[in-house]
Parts: C-alpha cells; sequence; structure tokens
C-alpha cells in the first residue's frame, strides 16, 4: 500500500480514466481511436488502482474472474457480429448507409458529433474494447498473484 | 529542413536508448530505459502521421509494458549476473 | 535530405535486439531484446507506408486523398497488442523457471536439468 | 570458436540488411529498392482511402481496415490474446501453494 | 446509492467537456453524444462507485467549495507557482542551495485535504513533501532553509508554504 | 507564423535529448526515474505543439493519453523501491 | 497583431523555463533537488507553452470561424488539468521511494525524517 496522498489521488483518477477510455473506444470511427487503444487504456487504469492499494486489499474489489467473464464476453459478441453478415460475406457491414442504428451516411469534415453512423463498427469496436480490457488486467492480476516474491 | 532535424534527432535517440537497453546490467533500469525508447518511438509514429499507432503505443508502452517487466523482476532477481 | 535513415535506425535495432538475444544469458535480457526486435518491425512497417506529404488517414478536412498508406498501420495496430501479450508469457515462464531451478542463468539452468 | 563462428554470421547478417537498407536499385520491382517516403505497390491502398468513406461511412480508414476489410487478421489477434492469458493462468497456477486464492 | 450517483454525474460531466462543441443543443452538444454520455456514465459509475466516495464524505458536494477551489486556482496557487519558478530558475543559475528535511503539523483532518496541501506543496516555492504518517503531519524537504530554522523540532509553518492551510481548511473541511 | 511552432518544438525535443544524458549517466535508479518523469511532461508539450505545426484538432487526445497515463510506470518503479509490489 | 506577440510571449516563458528545468536536472548534486528543478520548472514551463495553443484556438474559433478550434482549445485545457493532477503524485512517489531505498540527501543542514526512524 503506497502512502496517503497516492491513494487518494488514484480514487480520483479512476474514474477520469475509465471515462476517457471509453471515450476513446466509442469514437474509434471519427478520431484516432478505438477497441485496442480504449482497452489498453482502461487495463492501465486497472494497474494504477493495484499499484496504489496493493494486491492484498484489491483482491477482494476486482475479481479475475471477472475479468476473464468480460474476456469472453467480448469475443464472442465479436464473433456473433461477424457471423450475422453471413448472407453476403463473413465480416459483412450489414447496417452501413441502412438508417437503422448505427446506420447514417457520413459528410465530410471534422465531425465529433455524428456519432450514429459506421454500421457495425462501432458495435465492434466496443466488443473489442472489452475484451482487450479483460485481457490485460487479467495478465496484472495474474501476475500480482502468484509466485512468492524474492528477497534479494 | 527543421522537420528533417527533428527526425534525425530523434533517430539518434532511439539508437542510443537502445544500446543503453542492452548494455546495462541492472534489470530495472534497463526496463525505465525500455520505457523511454517507447515514449521516443511513439513520437516518430506521430510525426510519420500514424496517431492510431501513437496512441498503442502510448497507452501500452507507457504503463502496461514497465509495470509487467516490473513485477517479473520483482518476482526474480534484479542483478544480471555474468561470471 | 533524408536518405533511408529510419530503415538504417530499424537495421541498428534489430542488430542489437539480436545480439542481445543470442549472447546475454539472462532469459530476462532475452525478453527485452525480443522486445526490441518488435518494436523495430513497427517501425519498419510504419516508415514503409510513409507518404512524403500526406496526412494522416482519417477524414477531417475536405475530401483530399494525398494520404499515408493505411494498410501498414491497420497490421502494426494488431502486432503491438499480440507483442505485449507474448511479452507477458514468456515473463511468467521467466518466473517459473526461477522457481524450479533458482536462476535465470540459461547455461547454469541447462546443467541443473541433468 | 562459437563466439567467432557467431560474430561471423552477424557480420554477414548486417552487411546484407544494410545492402538492402542503402541500395534502392537491386531489392524490388522494376528495379527500385526501398526509397523513404515514395512506397511503391499502392494499388489496394488507393481503393482503401477511394472507398472506405462511402462503404463503411467511417472517416478513420484505419479502423474500416481493422475491422471491415481485414476483419480476420483481428480475429486472430483476439484467439492470440485469449490463448495468452490462458497461458498466463494456467502457467501460474502451477506456483499454488504459496498463496492461496479466494 | 448516493455514491453511485455521485460518480455518475462525475462521469457525465468530464465526458460533457471531452465532446464539446459537436452539435446544437446548447450550441455544444449533439443528441447522439449525450444519449451516448448517459450509458458510459452509468457503466463507469458502475464499476467504480466504490472508489470516488471511499471516505463516505459528501462535503464536497457544495459548489460553494468548487468556487472557492477555482478562485484558488488562478489566485494565490498562481501567483506562488509563479514565485517558485523564479525562486527555482536562481537557484539554477547560482547553485546556492542549503537543503534539509523539516516536520510540519498542518493540523488537517482529512485525507483530501492533507492532499490537497500535499500536492500544493509540491507545486510551490523551495519545498517538495516526502512523506506523511497517521496523524497527518508532514515532512518536507526545503531547498532553501533559513540561519537557525533548522534548530526547532517543527518547522515555521508561515515560511514554508504561506497561507494554503488556511485555503485547504477553507475548501476541504 | 508557422515557422515558431517548429522552432519550439525543436528545442523540445533536444531538451528531451538532454534529459536522456541524465538517464545514461545516472549513478542510481532513482535518478533514471525522475528523468523518466521530466521526459513525460516534455513528451505531452512538444505533442501539443506538434498539433498546432499539422493543423489537426485531434491530435492533442494522444497528448491527454500520455499525461493521464505515464506516471503509472513512475509509481511501479517507485513501490518496487519501496519494497514490495 | 496582438495575438501574435501574446503567443510569442507565452513560448518564450515556457521554454526558458523548460530549458532551466532540465539544466537544473543535469546541474543538481543529488536526487531531492533535482526533483525540485524537473518537477517545478518543466511542469510550468509545459503549461505556458499549452497556454499558447489555447489561445490560437480560441482566437481561431471566434475570429476565423475555424469550428475545429473549441474542441482543440478544450482538449488542451484537459491535457493541462491532467499534468496538473498527476505531476505532483509522482514527484512525491519518488521521493519517498528514494528516502525508504537508503538514497540519503548528499548535501542537507538537518533531516526530520532520518531521526524519526521507521
Amino acid at each position: 500500500m503506497m502512502s496517503k496522498i497516492v491513494r487518494t489521488q488514484a480514487n480520483f483518477l479512476y474514474p477520469l480514466i475509465l471515462i476517457f477510455g471509453f471515450y476513446i473506444v466509442m469514437h474509434g470511427h471519427l478520431t484516432p481511436g478505438g477497441g485496442f487503444q480504449g482497452g489498453a487504456v482502461i487495463a492501465t487504469g486497472i494497474a494504477l488502482v493495484v499499484v496504489a492499494y496493493g494486491y492484498e486489499k484489491i483482491k477482494r474489489w476486482i475479481k479475475k474472474t471477472h475479468l476473464t467473464a468480460a474476456e469472453g464476453i467480448g469475443l464472442l459478441c465479436f464473433i456473433i457480429t461477424a457471423f450475422i453478415g453471413i448472407g453476403t460475406s463473413f465480416f459483412y457491414n450489414f447496417l452501413a448507409n441502412s438508417g437503422l442504428i448505427f446506420g447514417e451516411s457520413i459528410p465530410y469534415g471534422i465531425n465529433p458529433g455524428y456519432l450514429n453512423t459506421a454500421g457495425t463498427l462501432p458495435i465492434m469496436n466496443l466488443a473489442v474494447g472489452i475484451e482487450v480490457l479483460g485481457g490485460l488486467g487479467a495478465i496484472i492480476l495474474y501476475m500480482m498473484a502468484y509466485g512468492r516474491e524474492v528477497s534479494e | 529542413m527543421i522537420e528533417d532535424i527533428i527526425h534525425v534527432l530523434i533517430l539518434a535517440g532511439l539508437i542510443v536508448t537502445a544500446y543503453l537497453a542492452v548494455k546495462l546490467r541492472d534489470l530495472l533500469a534497463a526496463a525505465v530505459v525500455l520505457g523511454v525508447f517507447s515514449f521516443l518511438l511513439s513520437l516518430e509514429f506521430y510525426i510519420l502521421q500514424a496517431p492510431d499507432v501513437a496512441i498503442a503505443e502510448a497507452g501500452i508502452g507507457a504503463g502496461l509494458t514497465t509495470a509487467i517487466f516490473v513485477i517479473a523482476v520483482k518476482k526474480t532477481a534484479r542483478w544480471e549476473v555474468e561470471e | 535530405m533524408i536518405f533511408n535513415l529510419p530503415f538504417i535506425t530499424v537495421v541498428i535495432v534489430i542488430m542489437f535486439g539480436l545480439y542481445a538475444m543470442v549472447f546475454r544469458r539472462n532469459l530476462i535480457k532475452v525478453v527485452i531484446g525480443l522486445d526490441l526486435v518488435e518494436s523495430a518491425v513497427n517501425l519498419f512497417l510504419v516508415s514503409l507506408g510513409y507518404v512524403k506529404g500526406g496526412v494522416a488517414p482519417i477524414y477531417t478536412n475536405a475530401p483530399s486523398t494525398d494520404m499515408v498508406l493505411p494498410t501498414p498501420q491497420a497490421l502494426t495496430l494488431t502486432s503491438i497488442v499480440i507483442g505485449v501479450a507474448t511479452t507477458a508469457m514468456l515473463l511468467s515462464f521467466c518466473i517459473l523457471i526461477y522457481r524450479y531451478y533458482g536462476t535465470l542463468d540459461t547455461r547454469k539452468a541447462r546443467r541443473l536439468r541433468e | 570458436m562459437r563466439n567467432i563462428a557467431m560474430i561471423a554470421v552477424f557480420a554477414i547478417l548486417l552487411s546484407f540488411f544494410m545492402y538492402i537498407a542503402l541500395n534502392p536499385a537491386d531489392f524490388g520491382y522494376s528495379g527500385e529498392g526501398l526509397n523513404f517516403g515514395h512506397p511503391r505497390f499502392t494499388d489496394m491502398d488507393d481503393y482503401f482511402i477511394h472507398n472506405a468513406q462511402n462503404q463503411t461511412a467511417s472517416n478513420n480508414v484505419v479502423t474500416s481496415i481493422v475491422f471491415d476489410y481485414r476483419g480476420f487478421d483481428t480475429l486472430g489477434e483476439a484467439t492470440v490474446l485469449f490463448t495468452a492469458v490462458l497461458g498466463v493462468g494456467l502457467g501460474l497456477r502451477m506456483l499454488r501453494g504459496d498463496e492461496d486464492d479466494e | 446509492m448516493l455514491a453511485f450517483i455521485v460518480t455518475t454525474m462525475f462521469a457525465f460531466v468530464a465526458y460533457l467537456a471531452l465532446t464539446a462543441g459537436s452539435g446544437d443543443i446548447l450550441g455544444l452538444w449533439s443528441m447522439e453524444e449525450i444519449v451516448a454520455g448517459i450509458f458510459l456514465s452509468v457503466l463507469v459509475g458502475a464499476i467504480s462507485r466504490n472508489y470516488l466516495c471511499r471516505s463516505r464524505n459528501y462535503r464536497m458536494l457544495n459548489p460553494i467549495r468548487w468556487l472557492l477551489f477555482i478562485a484558488y486556482l488562478i489566485g494565490p496557487f498562481f501567483i506562488a507557482m509563479a514565485r517558485a519558478n523564479l525562486d527555482v530558475a536562481y537557484r539554477v543559475i547560482t547553485g546556492k542551495i542549503r537543503p534539509g528535511i523539516v516536520k510540519i503539523d498542518p493540523d488537517l483532518k482529512t485525507d483530501f485535504g492533507v492532499t490537497f496541501l500535499a500536492n500544493s506543496i509540491t507545486l510551490t516555492p523551495g519545498t517538495l513533501s516526502v512523506d506523511v504518517d497517521e496523524e497527518n503531519n508532514l515532512y518536507v524537504h526545503w531547498i532553501n532553509i533559513p540561519e537557525g530554522d533548522e534548530k526547532m523540532a517543527v518547522a515555521p509553518i508561515e515560511k514554508v508554504c504561506s497561507s494554503f492551510p488556511k485555503w485547504a481548511r477553507r475548501v476541504a473541511e | 507564423m508557422i515557422d515558431v511552432w517548429l522552432l519550439a518544438s525543436l528545442v523540445f525535443v533536444i531538451l528531451i535529448l538532454l534529459a536522456i544524458a541524465r538517464v545514461v549517466a545516472g549513478p542510481t535508479l532513482a535518478d533514471r526515474v525522475v528523468a523518466l518523469d521530466t521526459i513525460n511532461t516534455l513528451m505531452v508539450a512538444v505533442m501539443i505543439i506538434l498539433s498546432v505545426v499539422y493543423s489537426e484538432a485531434i491530435y492533442v487526445d494522444i497528448a491527454i493519453v500520455y499525461a493521464l497515463l505515464s506516471f503509472v510506470a513512475t509509481l511501479y518503479i517507485a513501490r518496487y523501491m519501496e519494497g514490495g509490489i | 497583431m496582438l495575438v501574435d506577440y501574446v503567443i510569442w510571449i507565452f513560448l518564450g516563458i515556457g521554454l526558458t523555463f523548460n530549458t532551466l528545468g532540465v539544466i537544473g536536472l543535469l546541474r543538481f548534486p543529488d536526487v531531492y533537488t533535482r526533483l525540485h528543478a524537473a518537477t517545478k520548472a518543466t511542469t510550468f514551463g509545459s503549461i505556458f507553452t499549452s497556454l499558447a495553443v489555447v489561445v490560437l484556438s480560441f482566437w481561431k474559433y471566434l475570429a476565423v470561424q475555424y469550428t475545429a478550434g473549441l474542441s482543440m482549445g478544450v482538449h488542451t485545457i484537459i491535457a493541462i488539468m491532467c499534468l496538473l493532477l498527476t505531476n505532483p503524485v509522482g514527484a512525491h512517489a519518488i521521493a519517498r521511494a528514494a528516502h525508504r531505498s537508503g538514497v540519503k540527501p548528499k548535501v542537507a543542514v538537518v533531516d526530520r525524517l532520518e531521526e524519526v526512524g521507521k
């Protein structure tokens, strides 16, 4: 456990990192970003909380099974979304320019506001983001959990 | 012109940090130097007009890689011994 | 003016990484060498797709098509996540080896096995 | 003796790579090798750049390539990540006994 | 429940700040952004409700404290920061230093107040907070100790950090 | 107008190289970590300035990622030096 | 133009303090004094160079109708706030860890933390 100052600041920064990571995930088709990057940012937030509180306290709040379950759910959503368009081809973008959810066409120019576009890409971004955050966070927690510390 | 000078300086920094990461006997210091290498690489991606790759390198190289190396060094030995 | 300097940097960094992987006997140093080689290959891919005077492959201004090639960037993006996953896996194997043999030196570990 | 052989192999590799990186004539299509800032083989990328915004309605061409045109690469990457997490968990779980879980 | 609502509101305000300038609602936001923001904020609030409000201390919900905080940030804090940098510039050029670690007793009670004071001390003239103990005493590395002050067990608080404890008490307690 | 920003970024890159000199020379681990922290701050500033040079508003996101995440590595190494992860 | 002069002044102040911070990092004798130079001076200088960007983007948004200027300025302000939140915590963590791991101040007239003991 680190000092009081670091712990209080980590409490304040953890929601900020999470919301920024989800911002990067959701805006993957308009600005630089996407599923991989946002998932990595959120996993780094988990690493921040782990280092601030120590593994002994954190293992009651963040469970490894939840993270591995998130990884499986993300992978499953990704594959299912790819399968729906199987009538034309695997990974067919059936929602683009169709008028349904995420189905509007996009104009040129800088536009961080037209979130309702690009078909299946935002859904896949969200799925891959959840998968990457689960995988990298589970790696950090596994490496903290096992193996006794070796003194010099 | 000035852009080319910036380019050359960043590449020189990359070579220096790569040499240092191989040379140092202290594995923790090697992890720190690897972090600096990752920062410079991200700046190079930024200048080569690849912002997606720069964000990925920033998010992974800034926090996660150094964290994993530090945990692994903690659970093994810190000094690289060679007779 | 800038004559293939990124490619020369890639060659030098790959040589440093290969040196660490072949001549160093500490296993964590070997993993560091592998990480250097991965980063150098990422830099090679991105600088292979650079067009002089191009902009990033995101439509932010008028419909201009003078863009940097996007496919190498997509491949690099995939490669980075795979890189951190394999690094974590190799380091966990290093922890296992240290617990069973008591050393990270490759020659000593090989001798202890017999 | 072994070291000398390795150093020779290293010297050969270094000179080979340097030759490729420096000489723009002998490697590559139609007598042009690596040339920083002037890439060869741009047909596929031109197709992506011209058509990505109409076909997938996405501003970011890289995202549309990663998730739409070349989605199988991303599927493979997700599988590799899943396997790596599985490997780390199963491998380190062999150390059970010095730190209990749950 | 209150912790969940507070965290959700905090995340939603952060999301609105990130997406300013995207549409027509109030001249700044578009409809899709607000819907997506509500969804993501509820998600973030459900994940991290135990962190932001760990101390179960809802004193900071008072908006007057936020106004005071902003006033502090652009008033005395900025001036002290500018003075700090001139001081560091003088020390860098001349090399005249007389450093040491002293102990101060700011008499604060909450964790937030101590964090606030420690961060302010780190960014302002000639001082750097090194450690904090259980009674909220701070150990401060001081780059230029005046003659005679190193004899005292507890350093005079006005010389180390001029009026920051008063502001910290006003904002955080 | 553009020249000013490019010159400023050139000065920043030179400062980053000077900080790398401290990484090379630093006698203890703590000195190297201090240099790492300095490089983080300089990197955020140079990324914000280069976004003006390329006149792309969306590049500032990368600087925010750096400013939020780069101190996690510092915290890990500090935790190691205190003893106990 | 007035805006140009304001931007030049901000950039000049920022670059000066950044340079002084890096010189102090190279010149001071031990870890704690290096932290003084590195943390304060570079944070202050980076804030000033970023303020120049804020001024330019808001001026472009108001005068030239450059619509991306608003998001650029707001994002730069968010980056400044993140720097102000994270930098002092990192400095504090380094100083505490260095003192606990046995790196003593090289020149010091008094060290109260050493007398307390661990």
